[in-house]
C-alpha cells in the first residue's frame, strides 16, 4: 500500500441549541421582539445594556430594568472586509461598540456603512429592525448611520 | 432569586423564555500516521495490527502509541479476521443519529494474535444466542464498497467453531 | 508551610432536573453558589478565588464557559479556574479547589460543578459521530453494558442486584428534595418489567439526564473552627486522591480497574483507614448504571473481589444497613454530570456535618465522596470527618 | 511556599498545520524530549495535568485518549483543565505545595489548523448577546486595538515595532512559525485584514504542543544544573462583556503582576503571551516593565500560537532563559479569554 497516505475527512458539530434565558436576558429580549431596547441598573447607578444579571463589580444580582434608545454613538470600531459564516453580513461591515442614549455601557452590534471611510468613532448610528422579530438578538438587522448625525 | 422590576412597555406581554442559536462547526478530521496506515490497510480487507516495542502486546487498530507505555509503536502485526466476544450488549434504545434495526448486538471482540478487543456489531444470529467466547468472523461489505473505515468490516458472525476456552479471554473481560 | 487543614462550610445545590427553563446558565449556577455562600454565612467579597468544572462544552456549546460565568461567580479580580476529567470532573474540581486551600495559597475558595444538559442533548454530545472510527452504537450504556455482563459472569452475581440498586436508590431520592426523580411507585417490578435498553442494563437502571449545579465553600482551619464555634460543624477533609489510567490497553480490567483501587487506597491511608466497612460510616458512590454498585464495592475494598453483590443482597448498603450508600438517592436519581461527582463529595460532607435533612444517617462520622469518569478510568475520592483531623 | 522550579521545556516545531500526526503522536516526542531534558522517567513523575480545549479538537473529552503519550500506567495521579496549560503548570504547581508530588510533568497541546479557528473561537463569547453574532477574536481585537489607538496609548508604528521584533527575535527559536527580517515601515504599507489589524498582527495559525517539568526542593537541584525557582505566581479575571471592561488598559494583569511581586526586583526577560501585537503594548504597561527589559526573545505568540500551550510555552521559554544562565529573574505571562479577559503571571529567578 502507498506508504504514508494521510487521511482526513469532513468532522462537523452540528446542533440546534435551545437556550433558556431567565428573566433578565429574557426581558431584553422580548424587548427586542417588540422593537425597543432595555438595559439594567448597577450597583454604581450605570445602566448596562445589554443588561446582566449579576454586576460587573460587586457580582450582586441585579434588578432594576430600564428602557433605553435605540440610537447612540460608536465607541470603538472594526472594519470586516471579510465576513464569516454567520456573520450579521456577507459584504463588509463594521463591528461596534455602541452606547446608547441612556446606557452608560456599550453593546456589540454591526454597523452597516457602504465602506470603512464611513466609519467614526463617535458617530451616531440607529438600530435597523427587522420586520420579523422573535426574540433574538439579530431582531436588530445592524445600525446604521443617523441621518444628519454627529460624526 | 430576586424579583425583576421592568420597565412598563414590558407589562402584560408574553416574556420570551429561550432562544434558538444553532451551530455548526466544520473541521478537517486528521486521523494521524499510523491510524491512516491501519485504515489503508482495511481499504484491502487487511486488518494491521502494532507491537509494542516494550511490552510486546498487539494493538489493533493500530494507535502509534502503547497506552500504557507511552511509546512510538512500529513493527506491524496482520491479523486474521476471526476472533472471540469477550464481552457484549443488546441495544434495544434509540439514540441520535442511529440508524439500526432493534434489538442488535455490539460486541468487543479480541482477535486473534490482537491483545485489545475491539468494539464492533454482531449479526446472522439471534440476540438471544450471542454470547461470551463466542467465535466470530468479520463480515466485509462488497468490494466497491470498501474503504478506509472500520465500517467495512459489516458486522462478525459466528464462525460455528466450539467457544474459546474463558482462559483464554478472561484477561480482557 | 506545610499542608493547612481544609474544612468544608458551606454546601449548595440546586433542584435538579430535566429542563430548568427558568434560568440562564449562569442563573444555573449562580443559584447552586449562592446557597452554598448563604450556608456558609458569607458573601461574594468573603471569596478568595473560584474553581469551576464541568463535562464537554459541547453538552452546552459554549467554549470555556467560565469566561462568561466569571461574573455570576463572583469572580472578577480574583483567581478563577477551570478543571474538565470528563465524568470525575465534579470530585476533582473540589479536589483542586481544596489543594488550594491546604496548600496556604487562599483563605476561603468557591468551588461549583454543573451541567445544562438541556441546551443540547446528553445523547447527541456523548456519541458524535467521528470520522473513519466505527460509530458509538449504543452510547454510554452500550459501552458499560459490556462491563457489567463481565462482572455479572466474574462474580457470578443474579441478575436482580442491579435491581435492588435501583430501587434502593430511587427510594433513597424521595427523602431527597433536590433529587430529579422522584418516583413515589417504584417497586421491584416496576423496575424489573422497565425496558431493558443496553441489555443487561434496564431503563430504570441507568442515570436520567439533568440540569443541575452544586457548590461548596472550603476553608481553612481557622473558618473551620469559626463555623464550628457557631454552631455550624464544618465537614473537615481527611484525605484526597486521583488516579487515572488509559481508556483502553491490553489486559486493562474495566470490571475492577487498578486505578479506582489504587485511588481507594491512597484515600485510606491519607484518613488513617485500614478498615474501610468499619471504619467509613457512609459512601456517596458514582452510580450511573445500578450494577455500578457491587462493582465499586469490590474496587474500594468494602468486599472482597466478587462478593460486592452480596453486599447489595444482604441490604447493607441501604440506609439501615452497616455501609449505607448513597442516601441521596445518587447518580441514578440526579445526575447533570459535570456537577455529579461534585454531588457525591458534597452529599458526603453533608452527612457528617449532619445536615442531610431525611436521608441523614445518624451519627455518621467519616464519609467517602468518589467520583469517576471515562471509560472506568479517572478517579478522584476525597474522605471527610466531623472530627478535625490529627495533621 | 515551598521552593519549585521549572526544569525543562519540550516542544513541537510550530506549524501552519501538522496533519502528519494525531495528538497523540504530536506530544509523544514533545514529552519524550522534556523527561529527557530534565534527566527522568516517567516513573519518576508524582503528578501529570494537562491543558487542551474540545472546541479546538471538534472532539468531546479528547483529552482522555491524548493521555496516553504519557503511557500512564501504573495509574497516575493526573488531571486535566480546559484553559491554557499555563494554568495546569499553576495546578501543579498548588499540587506540590501541599507535599503531594516533588515532580510534575504538564503538557498541553491545540490545533488551529482543522476548524475556521475564528468561527470556532466564537464560541468562547457570551451565549446570548454575542456568540450568536459570531463575533470572533479577530475582530474584538481590533476594537480593541482601535480603543488603544485612539486613547493614544500606542500607535500602529509601535504595533508594527512589536511584529518586527518578534519576527527579528523568531530567527533565534528553531520552533517558531514566522521569523525573518521584517521593516516596520513596510509592515505598515500591508493591506488591513480586519482594520486596524493588518495579518501581521494577528497571530499565526498553528499547531503544536509544549510540555514543561517542574521540580520540588533538592529535586530540582538534582535534575537541574540552574533550576529556574518559582517566586510569584497569580492570576486573575476580569468581566466577560467587552463593554463593561476598559479596553485599553489590563486590569487582571496589573493585579496579578502585584500579586506576583513583579515589581520587587528587576526582570530581565518577559515572555509575554500577546496574541495580539497590541495587546503586548497593553501587557507591558499593566506589567510595569521598562525598556531595558527583553520582551518576548523567543518571538512570543506572534512567531507562534498552538492555542492552549501558547502561555505554557512563555513560561517554559522564561525558565530557559534562566536556565542558560542568560537572565537572572524572569517573568513568564499568559492569557485567556477575548481581548485579555484573563492572565496569569509568573515571576522565576536563578539562583
Amino acid at each position: 500500500m502507498a506508504d504514508g497516505e494521510l487521511l482526513t475527512a469532513e468532522l462537523i458539530i452540528e446542533y440546534p441549541f435551545s437556550r433558556t434565558t431567565g428573566p433578565v436576558i429574557g426581558a431584553f429580549f422580548t424587548a427586542l421582539r417588540e422593537g425597543f431596547i432595555v438595559g439594567i441598573k448597577a450597583s454604581d447607578g450605570r445602566v448596562l445594556v445589554p443588561p446582566f444579571e449579576y454586576d460587573p463589580i460587586t457580582s450582586e444580582s441585579l434588578t432594576e430594568m430600564v428602557e433605553v434608545g435605540d440610537a447612540g454613538e460608536v465607541v470603538t470600531w472594526a472594519w470586516v472586509n471579510d465576513p464569516l459564516e454567520g456573520q450579521p453580513f456577507d459584504r463588509p461591515f463594521a463591528f461596534a461598540l455602541i452606547k446608547l442614549d441612556g446606557a452608560d455601557t456599550p453593546m456589540l452590534h454591526a454597523v452597516d456603512v457602504a465602506d470603512e471611510s464611513a466609519m467614526s468613532t463617535g458617530m451616531r448610528v440607529q438600530a435597523r429592525w427587522r420586520a420579523e422579530r422573535e426574540g433574538h438578538i439579530n431582531d436588530i438587522e445592524c445600525f446604521a448611520p443617523v441621518d444628519g448625525g454627529a460624526s | 432569586m430576586s424579583e425583576i422590576t421592568l420597565p412598563a412597555r414590558l407589562d402584560d406581554l408574553e416574556m420570551v423564555k429561550s432562544i434558538r442559536t444553532p451551530a455548526r462547526l466544520e473541521y478537517d478530521y486528521m486521523p494521524g500516521a499510523a491510524p491512516s496506515r491501519f485504515l489503508q490497510g482495511v481499504a484491502q480487507k487487511r486488518l494491521l495490527g502494532q507491537r509494542c516495542p516494550v511490552c510486546r502486546k498487539v494493538y489493533v487498530p493500530a494507535r502509534g502509541c502503547c497506552p500504557t507505555d507511552g511509546v512510538p509503536t512500529e513493527e506491524e502485526v496482520e491479523l486474521p479476521h476471526v476472533g472471540t466476544v469477550t464481552s457484549f450488549c443488546v441495544v434495544n434504545v434509540q439514540f441520535y443519529g442511529q440508524v439500526m434495526e432493534l434489538p442488535y448486538v455490539s460486541a468487543l471482540i479480541l482477535l486473534d494474535g490482537s491483545d485489545i478487543p475491539l468494539m464492533h456489531l454482531i449479526q446472522e444470529v439471534d440476540a438471544r444466542e450471542v454470547h461470551m467466547g463466542q467465535r466470530v468472523e468479520a463480515v466485509w461489505v462488497p468490494d466497491d464498497e470498501i474503504g478506509p473505515t472500520l465500517e467495512s468490516i459489516k458486522y462478525f458472525r459466528p464462525t460455528g467453531e466450539p467457544d474459546a476456552a474463558w482462559d483464554t479471554y478472561k484477561d480482557n473481560v | 508551610m506545610g499542608k493547612q487543614r481544609v474544612a468544608i462550610v458551606g454546601i449548595g445545590q440546586t433542584h435538579h432536573t430535566a429542563v430548568r427553563g427558568d434560568v440562564s446558565i449562569a442563573g444555573l449556577v449562580r443559584e447552586a453558589a449562592q446557597r452554598a455562600l448563604d450556608d456558609a454565612q458569607m458573601s461574594w467579597a468573603d471569596i478568595d478565588a473560584v474553581v469551576i468544572g464541568k463535562a464537554p462544552d459541547f453538552f452546552e456549546g459554549v467554549m470555556m464557559p467560565e469566561l462568561y460565568l466569571a461574573d455570576a461567580l463572583g469572580a472578577v479580580g480574583k483567581p478563577m479556574f477551570r478543571v474538565h476529567t470528563a465524568g470525575s470532573v465534579g470530585g476533582s474540581t473540589a479536589i483542586v479547589a481544596q489543594d488550594l486551600v491546604a496548600a496556604g495559597i487562599h483563605e476561603r475558595v468557591l468551588t461549583v460543578a454543573f451541567e445544562k444538559q438541556s441546551e443540547s442533548e446528553a445523547m447527541w454530545a456523548l456519541s458524535m459521530k467521528i470520522p473513519f472510527q466505527p460509530p458509538m452504537h449504543a452510547g454510554a450504556g452500550g459501552y458499560f453494558a459490556p462491563h457489567i455482563r463481565g462482572y455479572m459472569q466474574r462474580s457470578g452475581a443474579p441478575d436482580h442486584i442491579g435491581i435492588l440498586v435501583a430501587l434502593k436508590d430511587r427510594q433513597n431520592a424521595l427523602k431527597n428534595p433536590y433529587a430529579h426523580l422522584h418516583e413515589h411507585d417504584i417497586t421491584f417490578d416496576s423496575v424489573k418489567d422497565s425496558m431493558m435498553l443496553w441489555d443487561p442494563i434496564r431503563y430504570s437502571e441507568t442515570c436520567p439526564s439533568s440540569d443541575g449545579a452544586c457548590a461548596l465553600v472550603i476553608t481553612n482551619e481557622k473558618g473551620g473552627d469559626a463555623a464550628a464555634a457557631a454552631g455550624r460543624p464544618p465537614a473537615w477533609v481527611k484525605g484526597t486522591a486521583f488516579r487515572s489510567e488509559p481508556t483502553m490497553f491490553a489486559g486493562r480490567d474495566q470490571v475492577n480497574p487498578v486505578g479506582g483501587t489504587e485511588c481507594a487506597r491512597d484515600v485510606y491511608a491519607q484518613a488513617g483507614i485500614t478498615d474501610p466497612r468499619k471504619q467509613i460510616d457512609v459512601v456517596e458512590m458514582y452510580v450511573p448504571f445500578s450494577w455500578f454498585e457491587p462493582m465499586w464495592l469490590e474496587n474500594l475494598l468494602f468486599a472482597e473481589e466478587g462478593q460486592g453483590w452480596k453486599m447489595v443482597e444482604d441490604g447493607a448498603t441501604q440506609m439501615d444497613g452497616d455501609l449505607p450508600v448513597n442516601c441521596s438517592g445518587g447518580v441514578l436519581s440526579s445526575n447533570p454530570i459535570g456537577a455529579s461527582g461534585m454531588l457525591r463529595f458534597g452529599e458526603a460532607a453533608m452527612q457528617v456535618r449532619g445536615q442531610a435533612g431525611e436521608h441523614q444517617i445518624d451519627g455518621a462520622r467519616t464519609a467517602l465522596g468518589h467520583a469517576y469518569g471515562g471509560g472506568s478510568q479517572f478517579f478522584a475520592m476525597w474522605i471527610v470527618g466531623a472530627d478535625k483531623p490529627d495533621s | 511556599m515551598r521552593d519549585v522550579a521549572i526544569i525543562s521545556l519540550g516542544q513541537t516545531d510550530h506549524a501552519r498545520e501538522r496533519n502528519d500526526v494525531n495528538d497523540v503522536e504530536m506530544l509523544m516526542p514533545v514529552l519524550a524530549d522534556a523527561m529527557k531534558a530534565a534527566n527522568i522517567t516517567k516513573d519518576r513523575v508524582d503528578f501529570v495535568c494537562s491543558g487542551s480545549s474540545d472546541y479546538l479538537a471538534g472532539q468531546g473529552f479528547s483529552f482522555v485518549t491524548t493521555l496516553d503519550a504519557f503511557g500512564p500506567w501504573p495509574p497516575i495521579s493526573e488531571s486535566h483543565v480546559d484553559m491554557d496549560g499555563a494554568w495546569a503548570l499553576y495546578e501543579a504547581w498548588v499540587k506540590m505545595q501541599s507535599g503531594h508530588a516533588d515532580i510534575s510533568l504538564i503538557y498541553a497541546y491545540g490545533r488551529s489548523s482543522p476548524g475556521d479557528i475564528r468561527r470556532v473561537m466564537s464560541r468562547q463569547l457570551d451565549p446570548y448577546y454575542t456568540a450568536p453574532l459570531w463575533a470572533d477574536p479577530v475582530s474584538l481585537a481590533a476594537l480593541q486595538a482601535r480603543a488603544g489607538l485612539e486613547a493614544g496609548s500606542f500607535t500602529e508604528e509601535q504595533m508594527a515595532e512589536v511584529v518586527a521584533a518578534s519576527r527579528r527575535n523568531a530567527k533565534a527559536n528553531p520552533h517558531a512559525q514566522l521569523s525573518g527580517d521584517a521593516e516596520a515601515k513596510a509592515l505598515l504599507d500591508e493591506d488591513y485584514f480586519v482594520s486596524p489589524l493588518h495579518k501581521h498582527d494577528c497571530p499565526p495559525i498553528t499547531d503544536g504542543a509544549a510540555c514543561v517539568i517542574i521540580a520540588a526542593g533538592d529535586v530540582a537541584r538534582e535534575l537541574s544544573d540552574r533550576p529556574a525557582w518559582i517566586r510569584g505566581f497569580d492570576h486573575r479575571i476580569e468581566p466577560n462583556a467587552l463593554g463593561v471592561r476598559d479596553l485599553t488598559t489590563s486590569v487582571s494583569t496589573r493585579q496579578a503582576a502585584d500579586k506576583a511581586q513583579v515589581a520587587a526586583g528587576g526582570v530581565d526577560v518577559a515572555e509575554i503571551h500577546a496574541p495580539f501585537s497590541h495587546q503586548e503594548l497593553i501587557l507591558r504597561d499593566a506589567l510595569g516593565l521598562g525598556d531595558d527589559v527583553s520582551i518576548n526573545p523567543s518571538g512570543g505568540a506572534l512567531a507562534a500560537n498552538p492555542i492552549m500551550a501558547a502561555g505554557l510555552i512563555r513560561l517554559g521559554e522564561a525558565a530557559a532563559r534562566i536556565g542558560r544562565g542568560e537572565a537572572d529573574r524572569a517573568l513568564g505571562h499568559a492569557t485567556s479569554g477575548v481581548c485579555l479577559q484573563q492572565n496569569l503571571v509568573c515571576v522565576l529567578e536563578g539562583e
